[in-house]
């Protein structure tokens, strides 16, 4: 158990994933009708500018948010998704069951999706999938699927899940990638030809450059209106933004130099889509050692942060405060912003009172935009409160992940945690690179697992205060969602909390 | 003549061999173990173990080192860690992205270098010499990078004439292909042109203080003529070696203007395997730069048998 | 720069860099030239530049790391930020100040280490008996083949990314110009009746290496390390600019510009700023170089 | 009594790189076979056309440079097969005079330096006073020895080199064409110090030159080379007046001459019979 | 070109004078270097120019062929038999076509005066081919490939060079020094010059070279009944190749007139004392000889007045004045107001 959360979170400090799919309310209905390959003209293509290429397009062996970011919901489907609110809704499973005791689903599968190799998608995939992952994957998410005990096809249309014990969590990781539903013939050659059942085939891999995707003609649900999509990849934000403004793309798919919109603002050739992410920026102490596995030293630095200025400076004022590790979107969310305000005073006089001054403190931060924007605010504001500190900056991600992920070698660090709910993983675990260990949250955390929804509701909201109260951790802010695209393409998600780009809902009017 | 080929040829294959080594030397001792570092921090144990099996990384460096040799030498340049795809058809795409960029811009500055740095040489000692000196001396102060913004700024961006940057091949749609190479081209190409103007006026200089341009200026040829004829195949001689360096390190030199403009070429590719760790794939590609700069080099070694006979006898 | 750092190989020695060549000059004349006018102002803004770091050691008008969300994005001419603030309102000018102190750091390390390594050897590769001097420089032809950009980010990968890290990998880049130059120098110089004169008179070979040849081929070695300044420091900014450079907090002009370009359009001062004090430092010490060079090499010397 | 040099069958060859796959490199002969002696006093003259071997022989004297084959004797002692550091007595008792008055002298080193160069090196006492005296005896005033060698003329410069020849008190000294860079104006201000210096402090004089008259002028002997042999060794009378080999008569032949030339010799009457 | 062609006939006043340099006169930078020299030269006339270093000799002859350097500033005029214009002031276009056609030069390093990626027949063939079609003397004929290889041979026979066929494939490093500068002597000839300059030709070479490349050039010169100026710095070699001879000192003319003259009987007081300190065969063996005290200022640090006073014993206080020209012309006289020779009628 807790392995999974270790796993899901390394994945999600990979990279940031981005934005959000619209699974749902693609209201305006698209006249995919033409089909072939001779009518669709420009308009019917669209080229989305995004910024962290994969390394692969395996995300059963290699970690990492960019693929299922291209991949998933797009070419690969799975059984539920997450919609904008955070409810989980019904994909290629038309409806499921849960047993009384929490551990049997039962799902209905549709009986018209087809994989783009052309076989249909029957209750024998499902099963299939589920158990590879436990079989063949070999990155750490495969624990997600460590709760299941056994998969089943009932027919060609009807899955039949057990689990070894209740799980609110496991439902909501069926719409991550673990659960992506692949076919038996299909997964030879995963990390050069995904085969999937999405409205999108996977056309080509421009190494360094883009992945096309065109759309699927037999897919089985509502057709997508661009025939073509190209998702092209930039590692400088700089470079993402003159490719809008000279046509290049259509979409800016996240903005990473929240500064630079100014040149979009007020121009009516584009528009700015301000959502939120699941992205908690998350100022981490090493809670396992000194100075920090001292309350007052914790609360010290809390104390001297003045999130207001330090959303304001490092990125440009957009995005949420929050006072804990819980985004707005979550059903267990609580304002706890008042609970550490800004105040110098008592920031010195803790730093003064347990001789946090002393030694320095390394803030050893990744490579990372807007961890090297946050990194140098905190260390002139701890600063400022009269703590000492070296700022480290670590090549994200091989050198951060080892040293600090890994190995722990830290005091302090600043890295968005991406993955949806992820609380559990990042403070339950005493192992985790946090290194904090609370018995009271984490019985409190297994609880809210097992219970029923509403003891999910109270038990997180509990956790989350006593994590904020604890300050095992500072939360600087929670990243915006930021999408800049051309005038009239619509379907774009407002809000970015799963792991995909859906592309199935967008349209140009 | 014969002699010195097989020198210099052999010369060439102790260099690859040994500059093999360092390369494949260089890159164990680079700390993490490639398994673990392709699969990720959280990777199973057994799964490590398999991948070393299969990448062979538990033989021992010797039969490592043999392995990926004899393999270089068949241009089989293996497998990636990370993508399991083939690297050297990668390697090869990229190649030639940057060889568009690279030899363009090198063109270029041939084209800027060769009449402005004579006319900076004949001019030396007046103003407008002085000038087109100083001119430049500021070019080559100029970082690419920066040079590549600022067009971007204006041309792409403020002027919107060009695409302020991506790549395509030029078979999938020329007009693109050079819309999209010119911005590029121009700001390695200015630049590399400021660099290489500095060596033809220094080289002409050299040059025109030679006795034999005087002979033939004694001869009745002009002193354009003198130098067009005299002049230049003995001025080459240093440009040629300082005009194919700059070619061949700018195949990595050049990332920096990749990066601005977003074009996939080999230097980003290197940039992005080191940021993966893909260990292999970054042996190969720094092996590829390595093994062009040596046989560069040995061109312009068997170039000068040409240009300069007094080497065909093997005066020293 | 993206493209700086090429020198040859071949039979005719041409160190290549991004200043031009450094003509070997006739060890033993000493004809020299007044300094020229690139002399001057070369060494003006070096000395500019040096004043800026010495300053910046006793006064910066503002701690160049503060950060202070109230004045962010302040423009030029700014009352109290003379050169105004970046977008974490930080003061432009202190971090300029302070940054000169990088980039007078960059080039040192990287001189330094390309001339205490190259210079030596370069005199030992010219004093050794022929079959030593030739593999010696065979295997600094072989450093030739690995660029410096391609060290420098090979080093940052094994050693992590520092400033040192980045300029010794660009110093070791710099030393075969270095062993280059001193050598066919000190070749020249050994071949002088002075040093046959001086063997005459019962000098070893360590006094010759050191009373004859090292105060000869020092005027090479002072031109060639004013332009190898000039290239690390452009190299600290192509590697800035990649993110292989200088990390935070340390200013450095180079991540000044990295920095700065998100706001191009909305404040390009904070391109502009350090854009030009990088090219006014490369000019300066490729002006410097130039000057140098015409003063200890007598080629120049037109007039016969 | 013995010689002060003795060279008996001294030979030396060079290597040249080899130029093609089957061949080695051809082994040039500088030296093919020399034997001669000096007696303590005399002025003995080497004459020959560039790449006779002379200057080759200088070095070997001096020991700058090893025979292949053959030995060398100054004033007794062998000179070949020493280790560097055996060679002190040959330092002390034997100088060098350059012909490039220019190149003979470090640039960067002041006048008093290069002057006391010789003695520092071999450690010998009141250097400061032998400087000035050096000076003086070479007829530069004592303030020359702050400056550096490119604030002198040629003639100047070469007087500088004859000092620091002299500093260690040697009793050979050997110079290598000390004239030929000078203006005539010059060269003879330098061939009457020379002369001088050599009588007065008794010196043995090994002076080579290409040009006949010059060396008929100082020696009283001279030996003829050509292509790394001695073809004729003589009184200068004998070599002047009655030369017997057919190149040394060609020598004599080909120098012009003011007075034969006022005689109304042309340009063809250089050559020898025949055209 | 035909107008220039047309005027390809003896001057107007029937003397056969070649070369009239009057009042030459050159700076560089801050340094004043030529002072008015004047001379002439007629046809079949071989004049030496003789003079220590910095004596402006070398000056002198890169004067006559417009090769001084851009930034020099040149006075005076300098005019040539069958140039219809002033050589100083010419315009560089104008002053190629007339060098190696009307005037030629050989020059001192034989070494590096060849391109070294040249084949010698090349750069032989190119001295023939620049002005073909352009000379009246053999009109286009000289274009034709066949002929000009036959001409290149012809003449590289006619220095002396053995098998002159293989000569002209060969490059100049496979050539001794002799045989450069035979091959520089063959490209000064190669279009019948109505005057040679040999700059310092054989100083480089050894002695029995010397005699043969000075014997080729005086062959060279004679059958083409062309004017000759000679330059060195060996009073010997001027007295056997010339007949006429200047002796310069300080950037200028300070003596002139014919060779038996001015050698046995100096006037000039520098003259005298040249004469006396290279004079090594009358001086007693091992004796001293005559020396001129001091050395040869540097560029600029000549005195004023007569140039030669700080190192003349004979000096007074009247020399500070520039001694006027004692003689019927230029060609013949000298510039001193103390001259040898009139002591004994004193």
């Amino acid at each position: 158990m807790k392995h999974i959360r270790i796993g899901t979170a390394a994945a999600s400090v990979l990279f940031l994933a981005l934005t959000a799919a619209c699974s749902a309310g693609s209201g305006t209905s698209t006249s995919g009708g033409t089909g072939g390959n001779g009518g669709a003209g420009a308009d019917k293509n669209l080229t989305v500018g995004l910024v962290a290429e994969p390394a692969s397009l395996d995300f059963t062996t290699k970690d990492g948010a960019a693929i299922p970011q291209a991949l998933l919901d797009n070419v690969y489907e799975t059984l539920v998704k997450v919609d904008q609110d955070g409810q989980i809704k019904p994909a290629l499973a038309k409806a499921w069951k849960v047993s009384d005791d929490g551990k049997t689903y039962t799902f209905d599968l549709v009986d018209n999706a087809k994989f783009s190799d052309g076989q249909a998608f029957t209750a024998k995939d499902a099963a299939f999938s589920i158990d590879r992952v436990k079989k063949d994957w070999t990155v750490s998410l495969k624990a997600s699927m460590d709760v299941v005990q056994d998969a089943k096809a009932v027919s060609d249309t009807q899955l039949q899940v057990t689990l070894n014990k209740p799980s609110n969590n496991w439902l909501y990781k069926m719409s991550t990638r673990v659960g992506a539903m692949m076919t038996e013939k299909g997964v030879a050659d995963l990390a050069t030809k995904p085969v999937g059942t999405g409205p999108y085939v996977f056309q080509t891999w421009k190494r360094g450059d883009s992945i096309s995707l065109k759309a699927n003609p037999s897919y089985w649900g509502t057709k997508p209106y661009f025939q073509q999509v190209t998702l092209k990849y930039f590692k400088d934000p700089t470079a993402l933004n003159n490719a809008l403004l000279t046509g290049t793309i259509n979409v800016i798919g996240t903005v990473q130099a929240p500064e630079s919109l100014a040149q979009f603002e007020g121009n009516d050739k584009y528009e700015i889509i301000e959502g939120t992410t699941n992205g908690e920026v998350l100022l981490s102490f090493n809670n396992g050692k000194a100075p920090f596995n001292d309350l007052k030293v914790r609360q010290a630095a809390r104390y001297a942060i003045d999130h207001k200025a330090l959303l304001d400076t490092c990125w440009a004022g957009r995005g949420t405060l929050i006072g804990s590790m819980v985004p707005p979107t979550d059903p267990w969310y609580e304002d706890l912003t008042g609970l550490y305000p800004h105040d110098l005073a008592k920031a010195k006089a803790l730093v003064a009172e347990t001789n946090a001054a002393a030694t320095p403190v390394r803030l050893r931060i990744p490579s990372l935009p807007y961890a090297v924007s946050c990194g140098q605010v905190v260390k002139s504001q701890l600063e400022q409160a009269g703590f000492k500190v070296t700022l480290d900056q670590l090549e994200f991600p091989a050198v951060w992940l080892t040293t600090v992920f890994t190995d722990a070698d830290y005091d302090m660090s600043i890295v968005a945690h991406v993955e949806p709910r992820d609380l559990p993983a990042v403070f339950g675990d005493p192992k985790y690179y946090t290194r904090y260990d609370n018995k009271q949250l984490q019985a409190d955390l297994a609880a809210a697992d097992a219970g029923t929804p509403e003891e999910q509701v109270t038990l997180m909201k509990k956790a989350a205060k006593e994590l904020s109260q604890d300050a095992a951790g500072d939360f600087l802010f929670l990243l915006p969602n930021l999408i800049v695209a051309e005038k009239g393409i619509t379907g774009l998600p407002k809000n970015a909390i799963t792991e995909s780009f859906d592309l199935t809902g967008l349209a140009r009017s | 003549m014969l002699l010195q080929i097989v020198r210099r040829t052999a010369i060439l294959l102790a260099s690859l061999v040994v500059s093999s080594v360092l390369v494949f030397a260089f890159m164990v001792l680079l700390p993490g173990d490639p398994a673990r570092v392709a699969l990720g921090v959280n990777a199973s144990e057994s799964a490590v173990t398999q991948l070393r099996q299969e990448f062979g990384l538990d033989r021992p460096l010797v039969a490592q080192y043999l392995s990926w040799v004899s393999g270089l030498v068949r241009f089989d340049l293996g497998t990636s860690y990370v993508s399991r795809a083939e690297i050297a058809p990668q390697i090869v795409d990229r190649l030639q992205v940057t060889m568009w960029l690279v030899v363009c811009a090198m063109l270029l500055a041939v084209v800027i270098a060769v009449p402005f740095g004579t006319l900076m040489a004949l001019r030396h000692r007046r103003p407008s010499g002085l000038a087109l000196s100083a001119l430049s001396q500021v070019g080559v102060a100029v970082p690419a990078f920066l040079a590549g913004i600022l067009l971007i700024t204006v041309f792409a961006v403020k002027l919107q004439w060009l695409p302020a940057n991506g790549w395509t091949p030029p078979n999938e749609n020329p007009t693109q292909f050079l819309r999209q190479l010119v911005l590029p081209v121009l700001s390695l190409g200015l630049v590399q042109g400021a660099v290489l103007t500095r060596y033809v006026r220094s080289a002409i200089l050299d040059v025109q203080r030679e006795d034999y341009i005087r002979t033939a200026r004694a001869k009745g040829l002009g002193r354009a003529r003198a130098l067009r004829r005299h002049g230049f195949r003995n001025a080459a001689i240093p440009v040629v070696t300082v005009l194919a360096l700059q070619l061949a390190t700018l195949l990595i030199g050049a990332v920096v203007v990749e990066r601005v403009f977003v074009i996939p070429g080999l230097g980003s590719l290197l940039l992005d395997q080191v940021s993966n760790r893909d260990l292999i794939f970054v042996q190969d590609v720094v092996m590829l730069l390595v093994f062009a700069v040596l046989v560069v080099n040995f061109v312009v070694d068997l170039l000068y048998l040409v240009i300069d006979p007094r080497l065909k006898v093997g005066a020293r | 720069m993206s493209s700086e750092p090429i020198r040859p190989t071949g039979p005719l020695d041409a160190p290549v860099s991004a200043a031009p060549v450094v003509d070997v000059a006739v060890a033993g004349s000493a004809v020299r030239r007044r300094p020229g006018a690139s002399f001057f102002v070369g060494a003006a803004i070096v000395v500019l530049v040096a004043l800026m770091a010495v300053v910046s050691f006793v006064w910066t008008p503002y701690d160049p790391t503060f950060v202070d969300a109230a004045v962010r994005l302040r423009g030029v001419g700014d009352p109290g930020h003379l050169l105004g603030t970046d977008k974490l309102g930080r003061d432009v000018l202190s971090q300029i100040l302070v940054g000169a102190r990088t980039t007078l750091f960059v080039g040192i390390v990287a001189v330094g280490v390309a001339g205490v390594i190259g210079v030596p050897l370069g005199v030992v590769a010219a004093m050794a008996p022929r079959w030593l001097g030739e593999t010696l420089m065979r295997g600094i032809d072989l450093l030739l083949a690995f660029p410096a950009l391609l060290l420098a980010i090979m080093f940052s990968a094994v050693y992590g990314g520092s400033t040192l890290v980045a300029m010794v990998a660009i110093g070791i880049a710099s030393v075969p110009s270095f062993v280059r130059l001193v050598r066919s120098g000190a070749m020249q110089v050994l071949s002088t009746e002075y040093v046959l004169a001086a063997r005459a008179a019962g000098r070893g070979p360590w006094a010759i290496g050191l009373r004859h040849v090292l105060p000869n081929v020092s005027g090479l070695v002072i031109v060639q390390a004013s332009v190898s300044f000039a290239i690390a420091v452009l190299a600290e900014a192509a590697l800035s600019f990649l993110g292989y450079g200088t990390p935070p907090p340390t200013p450095s002009w180079g991540r000044m510009l990295q920095e700065s370009q998100e706001l191009l359009f909305s404040a390009p001062r904070l391109a502009i700023i350090p854009g030009i004090a990088i090219a006014l430092a490369v000019l300066g010490f490729n002006l410097l170089g130039d000057g140098l060079r015409d003063h200890y090499d007598p080629r120049l010397e037109d007039r016969r | 009594m013995t010689a002060a040099i003795s060279v008996r069958d001294v030979r030396r060859s060079y290597h040249r790189p080899r130029t093609s796959l089957r061949q080695k490199g051809p082994v040039v002969e500088a030296l093919k076979g020399v034997s001669f002696d000096v007696e303590r006093g005399e002025r003995f003259g080497i004459v020959g056309e560039s790449g006779c071997g002379k200057s080759t022989l200088m070095r070997l004297i001096a020991a700058l440079d090893r025979p292949t084959s053959g030995e060398i004797f100054v004033e007794g002692m062998e000179v070949t097969g020493r280790r560097e550091t055996d060679l002190g007595f040959l330092r002390s008792s034997l100088q060098l005079v350059f012909q490039d008055p220019m190149g003979s002298l470090d640039p960067r080193m002041r006048v008093r330096d290069i002057i006391a160069e010789p003695l520092v090196a071999q450690r010998l006492p009141r250097q400061a006073e032998r400087v000035a005296e050096l000076l003086d005896a070479v007829g530069l005033p004592a303030e020359a020895a702050d400056r550096f060698p490119h604030q002198f003329s040629g003639g100047q410069r070469q007087r500088i080199s004859i000092a620091r020849a002299l500093a260690p008190s040697p009793s050979i000294l050997l110079a290598d064409e000390p004239v030929s860079a000078l203006d005539v104006s010059v060269r003879a201000q330098v061939l009457n110090l020379i002369i001088d210096l050599v009588g007065d402090l008794g010196l043995t004089l090994v002076f080579v030159s290409h040009d006949l008259s010059v060396v008929r002028h100082v020696c009283d002997r001279v030996a003829v080379m050509s292509d790394g042999e001695i073809v004729e060794t003589g009184t200068t009378e004998q070599i002047f007046d009655d030369p017997q080999h057919p190149y040394t008569q060609r020598l004599l032949r080909a120098a012009p001459s003011m007075r034969r030339a006022l005689e109304g010799a042309g340009a063809s009457d250089l050559l020898g019979d025949g055209r | 070109m035909s107008a220039l062609a047309a005027q390809e006939s003896p001057t107007a006043s029937g003397t056969s004078r070649v070369l009239d340099v009057q009042g030459l006169d050159v700076r560089l930078g801050r340094f004043h270097l030529l002072h008015d020299v004047s001379f002439t030269i007629d046809r079949g006339e071989r004049v030496g120019l003789i003079g220590e270093s910095g004596s402006g000799k070398s000056l002198t002859s890169l004067a006559l062929l417009g090769l001084l350097p851009e930034d020099a500033r040149i006075g005076g005029s300098v005019r040539l038999a069958g140039v219809g214009y002033d050589l100083v002031g010419a315009r560089e276009r104008d002053l190629a076509q007339v060098r190696g056609r009307d005037v030629a030069m050989v020059f001192q390093e034989p070494m590096t005066a060849l391109n070294p990626t040249m084949r010698v027949g090349d750069q032989v063939a190119e001295a023939i081919t620049i002005h073909a079609g352009r000379s009246s003397r053999d009109g286009g004929a000289r274009t034709d490939r066949a002929a000009v290889r036959t001409r290149t041979v012809e003449l590289l026979d006619q220095v002396g060079l053995p098998n002159p066929a293989d000569c002209a494939r060969a490059y100049p490093h496979q050539l001794s020094g002799g045989q450069r500068q035979r091959v520089v002597l063959a490209i000064a000839l190669a279009n019948d010059p109505a005057l040679l300059v040999c700059d310092e030709p054989t100083t480089a070479l050894d002695v029995t070279v010397q005699a043969r490349v000075l014997d080729l050039i005086v062959r060279g010169v004679a059958a083409r009944d062309a004017a000759m100026l000679f330059i060195t710095h060996d009073l010997s070699v001027v007295a056997t190749v010339c007949e006429r001879v200047l002796v310069m000192y300080g950037g200028r003319v300070v003596e002139a007139g014919p060779v038996e003259e001015v050698f046995r009987r100096p006037r000039h007081r520098y003259t005298q004392g040249l004469l006396a300190a290279s004079d090594l065969d009358t001086a007693e063996p091992g004796g001293r000889l005559p020396t001129i005290r001091g050395s040869v200022p540097p560029a600029g640090a000549f005195p004023d007045g007569c140039v030669f006073r700080s190192r003349c014993d004979y000096a007074t206080s009247e020399c500070a004045v520039l001694p006027p020209w004692t003689g019927t012309d230029p060609g013949h006289g000298f510039a001193c107001i103390h001259p040898a020779g009139e002591e004994a009628a004193r």
